[in-house]
């Protein structure tokens, strides 16, 4: 699998696609994704059978998730980049397509409060949190959050006195 | 899976297996509805380990990361130091010196010997067995002490450093290593009789907890697991890091699935480690350990991404840099997060006693899952 | 070890492994003693209480208590010592000398401790499951023949009796499980009643065919009956499969491994005795230990001619033989992982049951043709 | 049949595995009975530290270059400078290592091979105060050693102090154009 491919099959779904040493990357808006990822997923040209990873950042203007996908059939890496506004934050959810991948929507929902449309849980934050506690308040990789600084328990000796 | 006038007909029971159970290995707390002695439906509660390592990565530059990738898989905190220091070089554009490569490999393989044996103490402590507890924390105690003599500590090593390692091979470290690799295989043959071989524990596992190929996929598994359902898939042989595409060695994969399966893994792959240690040994060139650094080290504005096969499966880092000292994003995928959540969907139907064989047989480390 | 770079370990000494062999002996020696202590000398005070049958009966059972306690502090020592050295380790080292003192340590502990009874729990039964429990496995003891004058009442029915009083102790073990209002004690108590119940069956079956070939009830009988040739000589193609079967079965029994079911650590944190602590517990330990030693005893009467044997003083043959048992015992929970409960339910109905009534044809064929 | 031929592999393999563990009854044995004997640790071993005392020059290895604090991730470090320059030294040096997690990072951090690791691993305590080792506990050679230190230092500096203002008087006399920094330089 490589980039021309991927655009061969996908066509003007994919905003770009090069091959990088050690996947094939693509860019696609979140409207998108979906269709992209059951396309993957079934396409025997691709065969993206595998659950990889999902994560995100924050750069402070936009949201980027980053989606990795592998086949174990053909034996490639693909890697999705997603850019969704801050404020605004909805994907569609993937894990119908990779049960695997609920958790890491999850986590991803805990760490950046993304909304993962079609999610079993979304509708109900306490199981969308999956690290942090059910009624911790706030997403801590958004760069605008503001830790709650309980104390520090390990504090030395200067702080007790 | 489960309605509720099923559950209200049948009076079904929900028992909290843990936090604390001494058969979760950590905190892991899992919901379970109990109809007698059959798992109805289990949801998994994790977290109570979490610590924000991730970003913590975000307030450290790229060498202060090191260390706390020691305490996310405590049993094999090799490699997490691999797999993040990889992932730093490849930002940065470095390149280890290859003895530095294959001092990480035969030391990398010492630890998933470490962590295999250790799987194989809690497991079969698990199924009942505690004497095989002893038997193999004693082997594990000769790796530990070599570990030791490597890098100066039993558990949380801190060894890796982008660009190399930071000290050579101690004095009198080949012998040592011989020795104990001439034991283990003494003491994994001697566990083939007294385990593997024994009729309860067979009885036990096998066709216990069965995943089949495109589950191991669609839900991501890798490491034994993947390998236990006959996925043949290992990143050293998928995506060769160091210098594991000159070495030689077999990745076992049993068609099976089930628990058996991926205790047999775990067996044949100890054996494979002690292979691939003896030829780092033998193929080990003299040279530099570390390559230059900066004093500063800033990589240049990009992503990068490493994996690695940690003893529980794919280990990799995604990593992103803005040009600053300090990391913009690191994101660890642990396979155990990963094998915890094949849970829900693997115990429905089984009963109390396959959930301890089952949930050991992921052989997860709750450090990695909660991060 | 040849590297330097490994630690050295600690070599087991001649003098350990001489030392576990010599208190051994001195456990069965002080056992063996005790019928030859100058009783006659307290014979004033034992005629007196004889003429009062409730005073005889009293003061025999304090006996038979105060030896289930004390037998119970030198097996739990030899246990974990034992186990230690089988899992590489040293066992016990520094309460006492070489940790002889351990369990004493231990069962000071338990007594000092908060005896903590759950909120929610059912109190009386909470209360009472301990001694249901116990009192069972120290009536046992009551027609266990140590010797054939050393014997707390001879029962023309022995066999009967241990059956049916063993069988009671189910129902200490459930109330345990169900007053304690715990689910985890709760699963427990269910596996115990299933297993002890079923095991029950072979068990039965086992003895009655012993009891078929000897002729008698009487435990005492039996070892007389024996004193031309132990009975697992005497028949061997019978009686080697019964023992095997009857070892099984007393295992599962007594709740050891691999047919710790009911306590599984593993599984269910500590099955019924989970909310137990301090003295309570310690009623749970005991019981599994005056059990353990009265299933090893029973199992060398039946099969192994009880004290019979040449040059040794008979309580010294008995006491020798049941440890040999409590060894075997020890070694196969050391060794073999725990069975899933169908598994358990399903060798004992498919396998135990069978064999053990096949044994029982064999076993009157046997008696016919003598 | 199968049954039967599979309860006897079944009992031949219990036979088997209880034969191992008889074997190991005689066994050398893993136990090394802690307080009462300790296990020799490696020469790597990190463990607790120390502050060499170099006595070629009277004084601690450590300048108070900072570096050591930088590359620490967990904040373990703080110090007190004592001077600066080629004579600079540290007054007070404290590690928290209720906080430390023996990563050997500052270790390999120091350019003047200042900080060592011992091995000595006995750390625990009951109080968290006592994990806080002042200059005098990590000092090689305890508070002797670390008053010494401060002697030698301060000595130096004095004596560097001196030659400057000499030197300053010197230059003060020739131009007057060096006159202006050297008190602050001193001070």
């Amino acid at each position: 699998m490589n980039a021309e491919i991927l655009t061969e099959i996908l066509g003007d779904r994919l905003i770009s696609a090069e091959d990088q040493p050690f996947s094939t990357h693509i860019v696609v808006t979140a409207d998108n994704l979906l269709s992209v990822c059951t396309e993957l997923h079934s396409n025997p040209r691709t065969q993206l059978d595998y659950a990889g990873d999902i994560t995100a950042r924050d750069t402070g203007k936009e949201i980027i998730l980053w989606y990795r996908l592998e086949s174990m059939t053909i034996g490639t890496t693909l890697t999705i980049n997603v850019t969704v506004p801050r404020d605004e934050a909805v994907v569609p959810s993937v894990q119908a397509i990779w049960p695997g991948l609920n958790w890491f929507e999850r986590e991803c929902y805990d760490m950046l409060g993304i909304r993962f449309e079609g999610h079993p849980d979304v509708d109900n934050p306490e199981l969308m949190r999956i690290l942090l506690p059910e009624d911790w308040e706030g997403f801590p990789f958004r760069k605008d959050y503001v830790p709650v600084f309980s104390g520090n328990p390990l504090h030395g000796p200067q702080e007790t006195n | 899976m489960v309605n509720t006038a099923t559950t209200e007909q049948r009076h079904t029971v929900e028992v909290n297996l843990g936090p604390q159970h001494p058969s979760t290995h950590g905190v892991l707390r899992l919901l379970v509805e109990l109809d007698g002695e059959i798992i109805v439906s289990c949801r998994p509660v994790i977290g109570y380990l979490h610590r924000g390592l991730e970003k913590m990565f975000e307030k450290r530059s790229y060498k202060q990361t090191i260390p706390f990738t020691d305490r996310m898989d405590y049993c094999a905190s090799l490699n997490g130091n691999l797999a993040i220091c990889q992932a730093i070089e490849r930002l940065g554009g470095l390149q280890a010196p290859e003895r530095a490569q294959y001092i990480r490999v035969l030391l990398c393989e010492l630890n998933r010997i470490a962590s295999h044996l250790v799987f194989l103490a809690t497991y079969a402590t698990d199924i009942g067995a505690t004497t095989v507890f002893l038997y193999a924390f004693r082997e594990r105690e000769k790796c530990l002490d070599l570990m030791e003599c490597m890098t100066g500590a039993r558990l949380t090593y801190n060894y890796v450093r982008p660009g190399g390692i930071p000290q050579d091979l101690p004095d009198g470290f080949e012998n040592g290593l011989n020795c104990f690799l001439d034991d283990l295989l003494k003491a994994l043959e001697e566990n083939d009789r007294l385990l593997t071989g024994n009729r309860i524990f067979r009885g036990r596992l096998e066709g216990v907890g069965v995943v089949s190929p495109e589950m191991a996929a669609a839900y991501g598994a890798s490491g034994p697991v993947a390998r236990g359902s006959g996925l043949n898939y290992d990143v050293r042989k998928t995506a060769p890091y160091e210098v594991y595409d000159r070495l030689e060695f077999d990745v076992p994969v049993y068609h099976t699935g089930d628990c058996m399966a991926r205790y047999l893994v775990r067996i044949e792959e100890m054996r494979q480690s002690a292979r691939i240690i003896r030829q780092c040994l033998k193929d080990m060139p003299a040279g530099e350990i570390m390559c230059k650094m900066p004093k500063i080290f800033k990589p240049p504005i990009g992503q990068a991404f490493s994996r690695t096969e940690s003893p529980r499966g794919e280990l990799s880092f995604y990593m992103v840099s803005d040009g600053t000292p300090n990391p913009a994003r690191v994101h660890g995928r642990t396979p155990s997060f990963v094998h915890l959540g094949m849970l829900p969907a693997m115990l429905p139907g089984v009963k109390i006693a396959d959930v301890i064989a089952i949930l050991g047989s992921l052989d997860t480390v709750l450090g990695e899952v909660d991060r | 070890m040849t590297s330097g770079i490994l630690r050295s370990r600690r070599p087991i000494r001649a003098a350990e492994v001489g030392l576990g062999i010599s208190i051994t002996v001195a456990i069965i020696a002080i056992a063996s003693a005790i019928p030859h202590l100058p009783w006659q000398l307290l014979k004033p005070l034992t005629s007196f209480v004889a003429r009062y049958p409730l005073l005889n009966a009293l003061a025999n059972a304090a006996m038979v208590a105060n030896f289930v306690a004390l037998q119970c502090l030198g097996f739990i020592w030899l246990e974990r010592k034992f186990a230690g050295w089988m899992q590489a380790r040293v066992g016990p080292m520094h309460v006492g000398w070489k940790g002889l003192l351990q369990t004493v340590a231990d069962a000071v502990k338990l007594l000092l401790k908060e005896d903590i009874v759950p909120t929610d729990a059912d109190k009386p039964l909470f209360a009472l499951a301990p001694y249901l429990v116990f009192v069972p496995s120290l009536l046992t003891f009551m027609v266990l023949p140590f010797t054939s004058a050393w014997v707390g009442y001879d029962l023309p029915l022995g066999a009967l009796f241990v059956l049916s009083i063993s069988t009671t102790s189910i129902l200490g073990v459930f109330a345990a499980g169900w007053g304690s209002n715990n689910k985890y004690s709760l699963l427990g108590g269910v596996r115990a009643i299933a297993q002890l119940l079923s095991y029950d069956v072979p068990l039965i079956l086992v003895m009655l065919s012993v009891v078929m070939l000897s002729g008698t009830m009487s435990l005492t009988g039996i070892v007389t009956q024996q004193e031309k040739l132990w009975n697992i000589a005497a028949h061997p193609l019978l009686m080697i499969p019964a023992f095997l079967i009857f070892l099984i079965c007393t295992l599962a029994e007594v709740n050891r491994a691999p047919f710790d079911l009911p306590e599984a650590e593993s599984e269910l944190v500590s099955g019924f005795h989970t909310e137990y602590s301090g003295m309570r517990f310690a009623f749970f330990f005991l019981a599994e230990f005056a059990n353990n030693f009265f299933s090893a005893g029973l199992a060398v009467t039946l099969f192994f001619g009880g004290w019979l044997g040449a040059g040794l003083p008979a309580a010294v043959w008995f006491t020798l033989k049941t440890l040999c048992v409590i060894f075997l015992m020890m070694w196969i929970r050391w060794t073999l992982p725990r069975l899933r409960i169908d598994q358990m339910m399903s060798f004992c109905w498919k396998v135990l049951v069978p064999a053990s009534m096949a044994l029982i044809c064999a076993a009157a064929i046997a008696g016919v043709s003598h | 049949m199968n049954t039967i031929q599979d309860l006897f592999s079944g009992f031949m393999s219990f036979l088997r595995g209880m034969k191992i563990t008889g074997a190991n009854l005689g066994r050398d044995k893993t136990t090394v009975l802690y307080p009462y004997e300790k296990a020799d640790v490696a020469p790597r071993y990190r463990g607790l530290f120390v502050l060499p005392f170099n006595e070629a020059n009277g004084r601690l290895n450590c300048t108070g270059c900072t570096l050591c604090i930088q590359a620490c991730p967990t904040n373990v470090i703080t110090l007190t400078k004592l001077g600066a320059g080629k004579h600079g030294g540290i007054q007070d040096f404290q590690m928290d290592l209720g906080r430390c997690m023996f990563c050997n990072l500052c270790v390999e951090a120091c350019p003047f091979e200042a900080i060592e690791m011992t091995t000595q691993f006995e750390l625990a305590s009951t109080d968290r105060n006592v994990c806080v080792f002042p200059l005098t506990s990590l000092a090689q050679g305890g508070a002797a050693a670390a008053e010494k230190n401060y002697n030698t230092i301060s000595t130096a500096l004095a004596a560097e102090a001196a030659e400057k203002a000499a030197k300053a008087a010197a230059a003060g006399e020739s131009g007057g154009h060096g006159a202006a920094h050297a008190p602050k330089e001193g001070a």
